[in-house]
């Protein structure tokens, strides 16, 4: 594995990247966008080591939100949207953890949440935003008071002032910024000396990344040096943000990788199935995390045709033709 | 019977609205299907993009999420959240954005979150995504709805994105420069907004539609004075509905 | 001119571009970086069409800033640094001009003017940081009072605020977004679609042409839709965005272009000459400005010589060897 | 005589100041010198960047202004002032800046805007760049002086950017939570500040010059109590200034 000295001490197992930087209770942004770069096989390797009472900061999330609800890890959610495209327009076990009561939450918008994210990155305390005036995102605080000011959660969930460089009425938002403990990137190259490089959108795993106090990156490909330094006007993040480099191809499962592989449509309609039903979803837990060993024996589950099908043509970037349904 | 689908009446009727040279902020479904059929029909120059942050893809295939691979393929510019956010938002783009609703009331303003009590709701939904934001900041948006008496409701049981508030100046008055509903397409009827009181009205019923049909299906009252009878797609519309925007029929 | 049906309202010469966009009072903000990608083209171009009272708003500029300073068509400038590298540790006109008293300017930092272009680009009135605690940035106004809330002028030049996140004692600076009439980008390749690519570092232009209410994008080439379109993570600006499209090859010099040109040390040590004596620098003018009616002229006046010395590799971006003392 | 110059032994005596792991902002001139000899020499895993946004660059030539196009090629990453910003800044990182002053004063606090008065200066300088946001956030400042009275200043004309403000925890209580002036070095010393009071003293002073001479050319009283000789560079530090670092002796 360590044939990169460069990164020597930062490439490591994903069993090994999660023992070290994630813990009970710890705040996690995840990168990707619904059902594209969900860091899947860092959320199963959470589940498998049965981390508990984790803090999930989220702008739109889907498949590895979800999985992580419905396992149990998950204690408070700051969320935009919860969502799976159209497997699941809203994400099955969030909405049940949420209507029986099981977790905490607080709601945001999802610009609200990028730019809390790019106020963290920057090293601001907060930053303005006309959005959420008049919306009861500004009338409803999911979280009970005791809770302010804890750890990672802001002490208020916003604060309206009026802009000093007015002399009209105007009120303007000021979000909180966000440093959490940890985030999860999934990325398509990682360069042997730590650079990564994401294709396509690059959604807000850029802001989340350096708004955090801890970096893991998943990876399809390590590439060579002499690759990602030819053209760095391409490269998104600086090696010394990154603490952890795993190479995981398809480590997005059952969501997309640009250029690499598309959703997954058959099992994301199996998730959808069991997700409904609570026996059936921890059959599921059983049988595809905690009764997979490694990500390779995973990837033998979903089995040679679906991978086929789902393989991205490299120019277009997804699997053309593929069916959706 | 007509020889349209429900879905397909509302794809046009929403992009209709799309003028050349407009920005326009797609959602996934319905939205998807209208942002495209209207750059394929009415306004070739409009520009459509996703708040993932993919600008003016080449769509070959219909994307089924704002962050399908789809959306990040012959684009201008493939960028992030901040970035589209700040394009919808921009004071120099006219943009329209299409959004979908669990509720709407008759000022336009938007529950995607919840049914019930916030904190132990009867039904959650995903909650507001870039809704709340896109409301606030584009030049119009255009809102699908179901037409149902439980959706059109006196009062939301969250107000998600803001329409026109309470209606009037109260928009403006929230510190909101811009933008406000500018049209909801059900699969009745178009309901529009009037210019002084901002409350819905009837504006096109489809056709075969009663206008009985429509105020028995709506939760609060509504003015029918000034409706008249929707045209309906063309057979070159269906053509292109069918054939080009969504061949697969994933949506359609 | 006009083979580009998808921008043939946008493709124009510098003069007409010049005549539509920027009037006399206009809150100009210039691209590149002090010896790098100036608009030195537009800049000329303004010079002889005469255009006064000009608002400059810039982080750190060189050559553009001192010769439409040194030409009279400026009148306030708001800026971090003014300063052409070892040509000139602090620009010549630039600094005759303050030490006569002959321009308003108000002095901010880099990062302070990069956000302000950042607050104006996200549609923000304001941005925090805390740069400029203790600093006389923040004790010295440069303005006159009675300029305070004119046009394009802050009505304050900061505002201090308590960060109401934090129960300490916690000081803030708040800084008012810039919104000016026309911002100045010199790109590597503008797409027959009209979307922008900068090739190297973009310094603070992305946050400028967005911030603006006009775009005007000089090009070293206009490229075909297939090739920008082929890997738009690489892209800069969408059309949308820009107004004026002007092929000006070369038209940064005598600041470099990554991986077209660099800097061309012989005609910034003629400046350096000229530019320390008024009459000098009026022949300067003459000849190398109001004497030009073309850029083809000016290049001609540059000559194949100095042009092949700056030539750049196209891989390493720079002109290797060339002597720049 | 010495067989190395001022300019070569400011450039080692600053390198020494830099460890493996920390993020070096760079200027130009005997900054950019001081960096790349610190890579070379002391600190191979330093990485060097520029507050124009190249990051590592290769540096095969010397840049002689940190837009120059060879802080481009081959970096990890090319990006911009926000960028370059919020890393001088990242509470994760380790951040040592290189800074050149027109004044200085004994808590380090620096003046690179004007001499006289602000608005009818007697001379003009290029102002803050970003000198003020680096004094600001990085973990620590080191800055290049030429030794002279007028230039340590009991007062200076203008503060440009924080050091250690007024001494003792002034800066903290600005609201600055790290970094401050490191170390001052000149063409005939290293000063260093106190660890109570902040203020400046005379830590070392380079082979061949007195004690006297440094305060004779220091504007303000100097605590030369800890003072020891310089160590002179080695045989192999100046070989790698002079034909690694620069061979084209634009700077040397």
């Amino acid at each position: 594995m360590n044939n990169y000295p460069e990164i020597a001490d930062k490439v490591m197992s994903v069993e090994e990247a999660v023992k070290r930087f994630i813990k009970d209770g710890s705040q996690i942004a995840l990168g990707g966008f619904t059902v594209v770069r969900n860091p899947m096989a860092v959320a199963y390797e959470v589940i498998r080591q049965g981390i508990k009472d984790i803090h999930l900061v989220c702008h739109s999330h889907g498949q590895a939100l979800d999985v992580l609800i419905g396992a149990g890890c998950v204690k408070r959610l700051e969320i935009a949207y919860g969502g799976n495209g159209r497997y699941a327009p809203t994400c099955i076990r969030f909405k049940k953890a949420i209507q029986r009561g099981e977790i905490q939450f607080e709601d945001y918008s999802n610009y609200q949440m990028s730019l809390r994210f790019l106020a963290g990155a920057l090293g601001i305390p907060f930053i303005p935003t006309k959005s959420g005036l008049g919306s009861d995102l500004l009338n409803y605080e999911g979280f009970p008071k005791e809770l302010r000011g804890q750890r990672k959660v802001a002490p208020k969930k916003f604060s309206l002032m009026q802009n000093p460089f007015s002399e009209q009425d105007d009120k303007v938002v000021l979000l909180p910024a966000l440093n959490p403990d940890i985030a999860l990137v999934h990325a398509q190259y990682v360069g042997e000396d730590g650079t990564v490089r994401i294709k396509g959108l690059t959604f807000a795993d850029i802001e989340q990344a350096k708004s955090a106090d801890a970096v893991i990156v998943t990876c399809e490909e390590i590439v060579p040096r002499s690759f990602i330094r030819l053209d760095p006007d391409q490269n998104t993040l600086p090696p010394f943000f990154v603490d952890a480099i795993v190479k995981v191809p398809y480590g997005a499962h059952p969501t997309g990788c640009y250029t690499f592989y598309d959703y997954d449509p058959k099992h994301l309609n199996l998730y959808k199935k069991v997700a409904n039903d609570d026996g059936l979803f921890k059959e599921y837990l059983d049988e595809w995390v905690y009764g997979v060993s490694s990500y390779d024996e995973y990837l033998n589950k979903v089995g040679s045709e679906s991978l086929m099908k789902i393989k991205a043509n490299p120019v277009l970037g997804y699997a053309v033709g593929l069916d959706r349904k | 019977m007509a020889n349209y689908t429900d879905n397909e009446m509302m794809a046009i009727s929403a992009g209709r609205f799309v003028k050349n040279g407009d920005i326009v902020f797609a959602g996934t479904g319905l939205s998807m299907l209208a942002a495209t059929a209207a750059k394929r029909i009415y306004a070739p120059k409009a520009v459509i993009f996703f708040e993932t942050g993919g600008i003016d893809p080449s769509l070959e295939e219909i994307p089924m999420a704002v962050s399908d691979l789809r959306v990040m393929y012959g684009t201008c510019l493939n960028s992030g959240l901040i970035e589209a956010f700040s394009i919808v938002g921009h004071r120099r783009l006219h943009t329209i954005a299409f959004l979908g609703a669990a509720q709407i009331d008759r000022y336009g303003n938007l529950n995607t979150t919840v049914i019930g009590d916030y904190w132990r709701p009867k039904t959650r939904f995903s909650g507001s995504g870039g809704a709340c934001d896109v409301s606030a900041f584009a030049s119009g948006v255009i809102t699908f709805m179901q037409h149902e008496k439980r959706r059109f409701v006196e009062k939301l049981d969250y107000l998600t994105s803001v329409g026109w508030y309470e209606g009037g100046e109260s928009r403006r008055n929230l510190g909101l420069q811009r933008g406000g509903a500018l049209a909801v397409v059900t699969n009745l009827c178009v309901m529009r907004f009037d210019e002084t009181t901002k409350e819905m009205y009837l504006a096109e019923y489809y056709p075969g539609i009663t206008v009985d049909k429509i105020v028995e299906n709506t939760g609060f009252p509504i003015d029918v004075s000034r409706a008249r009878e929707a045209e309906p797609p063309s057979a070159e519309d269906l053509r292109i509905l069918r054939e080009e925007v969504d061949p697969q029929r994933l949506i359609l």
